[in-house]
């Protein structure tokens, strides 16, 4: 028996007057009471399939072929006031960004109203009574009191726990949660989705889990499926999916995933990355194939269909895939530092002082903070957020003048103001920024953009042009690539350009904030890889501000844990790891 | 640049303000009559195509003889001249104080907003009455009036574009690359804002018509002897019956000038990408 | 489509006040709706000189003495006046069947505080200039009153019938005080003051107590309308019985319209263009030349219809002062020929300033602007100013005013002393020529007491002045007013339109 | 609570704003070629006698104190006398506030009616064929002034199909009950039927002249944030919990759209307030507009400062209460 079935399900939007298909040809079944990881990178057309479920698509989009069937109703040639009296009661939905899917306008108790009075409880005090207990059913504490508050009042991790709430409240037979925990804090996930798991199990619920995170499909899943350019290319109980891999990609994907314990491993990089939709469409034979480590000449020409009974696979050669070994040896940690400090750090702290005249507030970021970077040594900074390790970042660059402290840099104070000062710490630090949409100007051609420190201190036209070049193949970037601008390039290449413009004048320390966050596994592993190797060839150091602790252990050598604005642990990342000392380090541990 | 001529409004907004600067620039040459040659005994004539009209006065005549269709084509002399001095002037005021104090921020940015808030609560037509009884009349009084009124508009939304842009970290980078402050905002911040700058400025400019318009209307804007439209509005008033066209030819023509800027300023807004900025705002 | 809409208008007009859901604007038979241009600033009589709101004043309170239609000096609430023959004491006989609109009866002690306590009191009253030479004035009896003077002053009498004299209630003023009065007035005139919203509306009640004669119509509204085309468009849509000053060329459309009817009067009023004897008119041949070129019949025919009279004299044709074998022609090549003299052509215009009012009275801007263009024809350039008439004294007093303005002068006796004798009088505030040789012999005519050389020396005075250029007299002014056909109206030769004076007919 | 505290702090600040709004009017009319003394005196006054005014006036001492003097009179509530009126120059302004209050109300309801009534017509239209065409027509209409409107209203309604009063507030012939000032609130309060539709009736062209000036931009951006709003989570959110289309209008999207609406009718209601001016004078509508021009006409300076100031506390108050507004609809801007 089969609660959710879609055969054949073809879902295309209309590309440069050509159809473009975002989904093709998925089959997927879900069981009553039971729970399917969808897990895919972006681009794959994971959430896709929950706007198909519930016909709510983006402009442009539509279900062009195939089945899609709920308890054995068609979903997509429904009438709209039947799917409407489905949705919110036998199939409810759980959104990825819990702040902004809350009404701001409207209190809780409204929302949840709202909904119940949908659900059709017709008095306003039985409706009042149910949504408090929806409330404590998911662990909210004074639901009474939560009822009268705006979403803005409320942590990111409540508004989930109240969306959770909303679509457990009606029992309903379907869940689907689009990438539930991605916007939460690591110690938030972890509590979110024992919630989901402990609600799924109550009600008997079956729930679609939509997310990239392989490993984490892996865990709290009975099935996953693996999606790769729009359709399914393996399928299976979730433990076998994790463990043994029949696809490539699969395999990859998990290669691709620095480990948090065990043995350090080197991180296998896939090259390039999904194709995009125009790509897609005109494609022929296997989807992953000019990826594919193992492909052959039928890959190539020929689309595997997916096959196979419990566990069921698309590819050709799903025997090789055990075969793909992990990428290079990961460099031995702490063997390149020198010993010489570059960075020290003393008594450093900020305030923030915010509010009117009327109403000061000061915001103690960064207490009282003592650390070094030995020249060469790649030191990590860790904290949930808020936890003041971007602004340490950003104090260290100067961006932030320090309320009390010292910063040494290269032998030189410059936690100082002057112009000197500042000459002396862009000549040795650098920074790469978080977010490359905002650090890349979108009006400047990519070599301008990585030379412009050249620019500034007067560098002319030709020898730009050839820093310029040399850097983008230093990046593994195509020449071409310099006559683009940002927004032509893809996430991973912006991300190399950041970090080409920071490493043009070959600083001595980079200060990362957050740079490979957000960004899919393959191209992460990229990424890392390339930071590894400009490692071995510059020898700078490295602040690496993350609060992904894989990451850090894959990477850096030593690493700080920060909490409200203090170190409270610092040491090297394998001994911190494996031996926490402060209970918060623990906890960080224990939720990844 | 090419972008915005492919939109009907930049490409409608456009001819109507080249038929305007046709009219201002080639008006000796276009122009039948002196415009402010009198005919005392020709006074309120009808247009040419109602009864007793002539060819020789295309839209007749106002209540001193004056030919109104010449006197419309010196009429748009003014007007564009004011609106493209005054929203210049106005932009270069408001866009420098715009980038000093969104970049800035601190103290300046709080002095600015706070100068931005008093002259807010001031209505601009009352504000620019104001300023017209200190300064007196004439058109470099007008285009000076305007600029002391209207900075604000570039300022209040340039400040809130740049704010957003400063804050940008292409901005900080550039800084990290060792550029001066200057530099920073001339190379990044700058070059974001233009379209924005462009289509408030090009709205300013139908502002600026009417402004001009109003003042001279209420006998506050330029000189008498100058030709405004807003003149031959109020002149058009006391002969409404006898010759309607004498007040509706002048308010036709400022109807199109600010139309053609608006279309412009829409379609570069759209095309441009830039935020929503309403005509007023 | 205008044609069209035009005669729409004409259809329209007829039908209007009947047809759709308009309210109705017929006025009751014994009421009248008046379209008036400027409103009354002030409800205390003797603050401020206003011409504008005279008739209006006229209709609340009562002058101590008044003018025939002849314009001479006649009784009014003064049944005797008696100067003394050094001219240092006025004896007056005052009626006793008076009453002010508060039941109170008007004595000879109202007399004294409105042109004696009020003064000592320090209030801010224009009749304080007129009442000047006043030491006291002594009450001997509630209906006689002796007024004395530091100085001779002939002219007393004048003034108590001038703008400004009217006779305010001792008791009321000094009970609710000078502000209170101001919205409040109480007066002897033939209305009282229901309502007043400022420029908006004066309603008066006909006082049925009044003294004298009854007027005819129970209730007056007055409208304030200050644009000239609302004006039009009030009379004709029925708003209005009527309204004056309206555009001269709106009054043959309008005289076309069934139920309506139209006047043009010339009144007592001139309208000339005040000079400067210095500056860019120090040289007599530019201010001829200017004179020369002013084609004055076209500008009657352009703005009057051809009614208002073309002036070579300070004056109005059939007042004494007036010469009507005196003409000043339109010559524009004499005008060239003078400029040329003093070294000016159209390739050289002589530069000048002009200021007129715009609205003051019909067509002033027009004019103005005509006159512009008639003098750059010959070779003047004048730069056009339009002031408010209020900033008109305060120009000539800081000798600040243009070479030239376009001036109006209302003499509503006709008497030529009040023409040239205040017009060119340099001590006097209306006068911009200062000139002391001409001005001494103005200033000298006023002593002369016999009555025919008298009239002779400003005869004589009036030719010099225009043939030196002293003034330049344009036209003399005309009334317009329109009103309903079965509206009548006594007219008045200094242009009053009294609503005492209005009855349907 | 939290709405007084705001409107408290509002006011707060307006102080600051007036104080300097009022020494730059003051310093900006004292530049004037224009002596308020001489002005003030008969034409025939003596030399002597206006000196002696400028002494009484305080004209004859240094600026700051001049101001001192101005400032402590007017903070009791003396704000000189007109010189053309010469009245009490606060009697003036309020005997004309109400009248232009009343309009500006008036305006404000048209311009917020057309406004948020087109921005849902607008909303409507989106992706359909008539899209670009209520898109042109809004533009054209943002090129239309009050002014404009005014002078085409006289001559369309009044002068050609003489549907409609267009001088005054009232009909000639009736009596101002006088109460407060507001024509249609006098009436009501006096049970005057035929005065309140007299004034409504008067009040129709102006009203609309001016608030249809003002209404385009609130279409546009109500418009605007209808579709920003329709691309949040929280809409997708409603809808993917089965909620009817016309609620998520109506309770989800609108409650949202209105803000940025909201922010921006504030401002527009200050420059309509300032309109006002012009279209008073238009329609001779007695208000502290024809007031105002009437002063700058006759360099009436006592009137200028305060009509002015009263302008600018007008439009202070009217943000407050917009700011009031908005907080009342926003609960984001009240504390965690």
């Amino acid at each position: 028996m089969t609660l959710l079935v879609a055969r054949r399900l073809t879902v295309s939007t209309v590309l440069g007057g050509m159809r473009a298909p975002v989904i093709r040809g998925l089959d997927l079944s879900l069981a009553p009471g039971k729970m399917l990881g969808l897990v895919g990178e972006s681009g794959a057309g994971k959430s896709m399939i929950g706007r198909a479920i519930a016909q709510v698509m983006p402009a442009g989009f539509a279900v062009t072929g195939g089945l899609l069937e709920f308890d054995g109703r068609d979903l997509v040639g429904m009438p709209a006031a039947a799917r409407r009296s489905l949705l919110g009661r036998d199939i409810a939905f759980i959104p990825q960004e819990p702040l902004t899917a809350l009404n701001p306008v409207l209190t809780v108790g409204a929302q949840m109203e709202e909904h119940f009075s949908h659900l059709g409880v017709n008095t306003r005090a039985e409706r009042l009574a149910r949504a408090i207990a929806a409330l404590e059913a998911v662990h909210l504490r004074d639901a009474a009191d939560l009822l009268a508050r705006y979403p803005h009042q409320l942590s990111g991790g409540m508004c989930q726990r109240v969306l959770i709430a909303m679509a457990f409240a009606s029992r309903p037979r379907l869940v689907i949660a689009d990438e539930p925990t991605t916007a939460l804090d690591v110690t938030i996930q972890a509590r979110i989705v024992s919630l989901m798991a402990e609600l799924q199990r109550r009600d008997g619920t079956a729930v679609l889990f939509i997310t990239h995170d392989l490993r984490l499909a892996g865990r709290i899943c009975d099935e996953v499926a693996v999606l790769y350019g729009g359709s399914v290319i393996e399928q299976g109980p979730a433990r076998q999916v994790l463990e043994t891999p029949l696809h490539p990609y699969t395999r990859c994907l998990q290669l691709a995933n620095p480990a948090l314990s065990g043995a350090r491993r080197g991180l296998y990089a896939l090259p390039d990355q999904m194709p995009g939709l125009r790509a897609l469409a005109g494609m022929q034979g296997c989807h992953f194939a000019p990826r594919c480590p193992l492909a052959g000449d039928e890959c190539r020409v020929r689309m595997p269909d997916l096959a196979g009974e419990t566990r069921r696979v698309a590819c050709w050669q799903p025997d090789l895939t055990a075969g793909i070994g992990a990428g290079p040896a990961p460099p031995a940690v702490g063997v390149r530092t020198s010993g010489v400090k570059l960075v020290e750090v003393r008594g450093l702290g900020k305030i923030f002082r915010t509010g009117s005249v009327f109403r000061r507030r000061q915001t103690r970021a960064v207490i009282d903070v003592d650390f070094d970077i030995a020249a060469g040594e790649f030191v990590a900074v860790v904290g949930e957020s808020g936890s003041g390790k971007s602004t340490l970042g950003r104090l260290l660059m100067g961006l932030e003048r320090p309320s009390s402290g010292t910063i040494r840099l290269d032998g030189r104070i410059v936690s100082v103001p002057g112009e000197a000062a500042r000459r002396h710490r862009i000549r040795t630090a650098q920074m790469v920024f978080q977010d490359p949409q905002s650090a890349l100007n979108p009006r400047r051609r990519v070599a301008d953009i990585i030379t412009a420190a050249l620019e500034a201190a007067g560098a002319d036209r030709a020898t730009r042009a050839m820093r310029a070049s040399a850097l983008l193949a230093e990046m593994g970037l195509a020449p071409e690539i310099g006559g683009r601008t940002p927004s032509q390039l893809s996430g991973g290449q912006r991300q190399r350009v950041n970090i080409a413009r920071a490493v043009c004048l070959v600083p001595k320390l980079l200060v990362a904030d957050e740079i490979v966050s957000g960004l899919d596994v393959s191209i992460q592993a990229q990424l890392l890889a390339l930071l590894q190797r400009l490692r071995r060839d510059h020898a700078f150091a490295m602040l690496f501000i993350s609060h992904d602790l894989s990451v850090v252990r894959h990477l850096c050598d030593r690493v700080l844990v920060m909490y409200q604005g203090a170190i409270v642990e610092q040491g090297p990342v394998e001994q911190v790891f494996a031996r926490p000392l402060h209970a918060y380090t623990r906890s960080l541990l224990a939720a990844a | 640049m090419i972008a915005p001529l492919r939109s009907a409004r930049v490409v409608a907004g456009l001819l109507i303000v080249l038929l305007m600067l046709v009219c201002a620039l080639g008006a000796p040459w276009l122009a039948s009559h002196d415009p402010d040659e009198q005919d005392l005994v020709a006074m309120l004539l009808p247009a040419v195509w109602q009864q007793g009209g002539d060819w020789a006065h295309l839209l007749g005549t106002d209540g001193l003889g004056r030919d109104v269709a010449s006197r419309l084509l010196y009429g748009a002399r003014v007007a564009m001249l004011v609106a493209g001095t005054a929203s210049l002037g106005a932009a270069v005021v408001g866009a420098s104080l715009a980038y000093v104090a969104g970049y800035l921020g601190g103290w300046v940015d709080w002095v600015i907003g706070r100068a931005i808030d008093v002259w807010m609560s001031f209505p601009p037509v009352i504000l620019s009455l104001i300023l017209m009884t200190g300064l007196g009349t004439g058109a470099r009084n007008v285009i000076l009036a305007i600029v002391l009124v209207d900075w604000t508009r570039f300022c209040r939304v340039l400040r809130a574009e740049v704010i957003v842009t400063a804050h940008r970290d292409y901005v900080t980078a550039a800084r990290l690359s060792g550029f001066s402050h200057v530099r920073t905002v001339l190379r990044e911040i700058v070059p974001a804002t233009v379209p924005l700058l462009v289509t408030v400025l090009t709205l300013e400019m139908g502002i600026a018509v009417v402004v001009e318009a109003i003042l001279s209307f209420v006998g506050l804007g330029v000189k008498s002897s100058q030709i405004a439209w807003g003149q031959m509005i109020a002149d058009g008033r006391d002969a409404v019956y006898q010759a309607p066209l004498a007040l509706l030819a002048p308010v036709g023509a400022i109807f199109l000038a600010v139309a053609g800027f608006n279309l412009l300023g829409d379609g570069l807004r759209r095309s441009l990408d830039v935020r929503m900025v309403e005509g007023r705002e | 489509m205008v044609e069209v809409s035009r005669r729409h208008v004409l259809q329209a007009a007829a039908i209007a006040p009947l047809a759709r859901g308009v309210p109705v604007w017929a006025a009751e038979p014994d009421g009248v709706t008046i379209g008036w241009p400027s409103d009354v600033t002030s409800w205390d009589p003797n603050q401020r000189f206003t011409p504008d709101a005279h008739a209006i004043m006229k209709a609340v309170f009562d002058q101590p003495l008044d003018q025939d239609a002849k314009l001479k000096l006649s009784p009014g609430l003064i049944t005797k006046w008696d100067m003394a023959a050094d001219a240092k004491s006025l004896t007056l006989d005052f009626r006793d069947d008076v009453l002010f609109h508060d039941g109170s009866k008007m004595t000879a002690a109202d007399f004294r505080w409105t042109f004696f306590e009020r003064i000592k009191a320090g209030h801010k009253v224009d009749i304080a200039q007129s009442m000047r030479k006043v030491t006291d004035i002594e009450v001997v009896s509630p209906t006689r009153a002796i007024m004395r003077f530091d100085s001779p002053a002939p002219t007393v009498p004048v003034w108590l019938a001038f703008l400004g004299s009217f006779l305010v209630p001792k008791a009321y003023m000094e009970k609710v005080g000078v502000e209170e009065f101001a919205r409040k007035p109480v007066g002897t005139g033939p209305y009282k003051l229901v309502e007043h919203q400022m420029n908006a509306r004066i309603v008066l009640e006909r006082n049925e107590a009044y003294w004298g004669p009854k007027p005819k119509m129970k209730r007056v509204t007055i409208e304030i309308i200050k644009d000239p085309s609302a004006r039009v468009a009030a009379v004709q849509s029925g708003q209005v019985d009527i309204t004056i000053n309206v555009p001269v060329r709106e009054l043959t459309r309008l005289k076309a319209l069934p139920g309506l009817a139209t006047d043009l009067t010339p009144v007592t009023k001139v309208i000339l263009l005040q000079v400067r004897n210095d500056e860019g008119f120090a040289d007599q041949n530019i201010r001829l030349a200017a004179h020369h070129a002013i084609d004055k019949k076209a500008l009657s025919a352009a703005f009057y219809a051809g009614a208002a009279v073309p002036l070579a004299v300070l004056g109005v044709p059939g007042s004494p002062g007036y010469l009507d074998d005196y003409k000043f022609d339109f010559d524009p090549e004499r005008a060239r020929a003078l400029l040329a003299k003093s070294g000016y052509s159209m390739d050289k215009p002589a530069k000048i300033r002009m200021a007129s009012t715009n609205g003051q009275f019909p067509s002033d801007y027009d004019i103005a602007r005509a006159i512009v263009q008639m003098w750059k024809k010959v070779g003047i350039e004048a730069d056009l100013e339009v002031i408010e008439y209020a900033k008109y004294f305060e120009l000539n007093r800081g000798n600040k005013l243009p070479e030239t303005t376009l001036y109006t002068f209302d003499n509503a006796t006709g008497d030529p002393e009040i023409y040239t004798g205040y017009l060119l009088n340099p001590k006097l505030p209306f006068s911009p020529w200062k000139d002391m040789n001409f001005g001494q012999k103005v200033i000298d005519q006023f002593n002369v007491a016999d009555e025919t050389a008298r009239i002779a020396g400003w005869r004589a005075l009036n030719r010099e002045a225009s043939e030196m250029g002293a003034a330049m007299p344009l036209l003399q002014s005309v009334l317009t007013v329109v009103r309903k056909k079965g509206l009548a109206v006594v007219p008045y030769g200094n242009g009053w339109i009294l609503p005492q004076a209005m009855a349907w007919g | 609570m939290i709405l007084w505290a705001t409107l408290g702090r509002r006011l707060v600040t307006a102080v600051p704003i007036l104080c300097v709004v009022s020494v730059l009017l003051f310093t900006a009319l004292r530049v004037l070629p224009v002596d308020p003394a001489a002005m003030s005196m008969p034409p025939n006054a003596t030399k002597e006698e206006i000196e002696a005014a400028r002494r009484e006036m305080g004209l004859d001492r240094p600026l700051p104190e001049q101001y001192g003097l101005w400032l402590g009179r007017a903070m009791r509530g003396d704000f000189g006398r007109s010189i053309h009126h010469r009245r009490d120059a606060g009697a003036l302004v309020r005997e004309t506030l109400p009248g232009t209050i009343e309009l500006a109300l008036a305006a404000m309801a048209v311009s917020s009616v057309l406004g948020l009534g087109g921005g849902l017509l607008l909303f409507g239209l989106r992706e359909r064929t008539m899209e670009p065409v209520a898109e042109t027509v809004t533009t054209l209409m943002m090129s239309v002034p009050e002014f404009l409107w005014a002078l085409l209203f006289i001559f369309v309604f009044g002068v050609a199909l003489q549907a409609m009063p267009f001088t005054g507030r009232l009909d000639p012939g009736m009596k101002l009950p006088g109460l407060t000032g507001f024509l249609v609130l006098d009436a009501v309060l006096t049970g005057r039927l035929d005065i309140l539709w007299s004034a409504l009736v008067h009040l129709v062209l102006p009203a609309v002249a001016l608030g249809l000036a003002f209404a385009p931009p609130i279409m546009r951006v109500l418009r605007a944030s209808l579709i920003d709003t329709y691309h949040e989570d929280y809409i997708r959110q409603a809808r993917l919990r089965g909620v009817s289309e016309g609620r998520i209008l109506i309770r989800h999207a609108l409650k949202n759209a209105v803000l940025p609406t909201l922010t921006l009718m504030g401002v527009q209601f200050g420059f309509l307030f300032g309109g006002s001016l012009l279209v008073e004078v238009i329609y001779s509508y007695p208000g502290m507009g024809n007031l105002m021009v009437d002063a700058v006409r006759n360099a009436d300076l006592p009137i200028i400062q305060v009509v002015g100031l009263t302008y600018c506390v007008v439009v202070l108050v009217i943000n407050s209460v917009v700011d009031g507004l908005y907080l009342v609809l926003n609960p984001r801007l009240r504390p965690r």
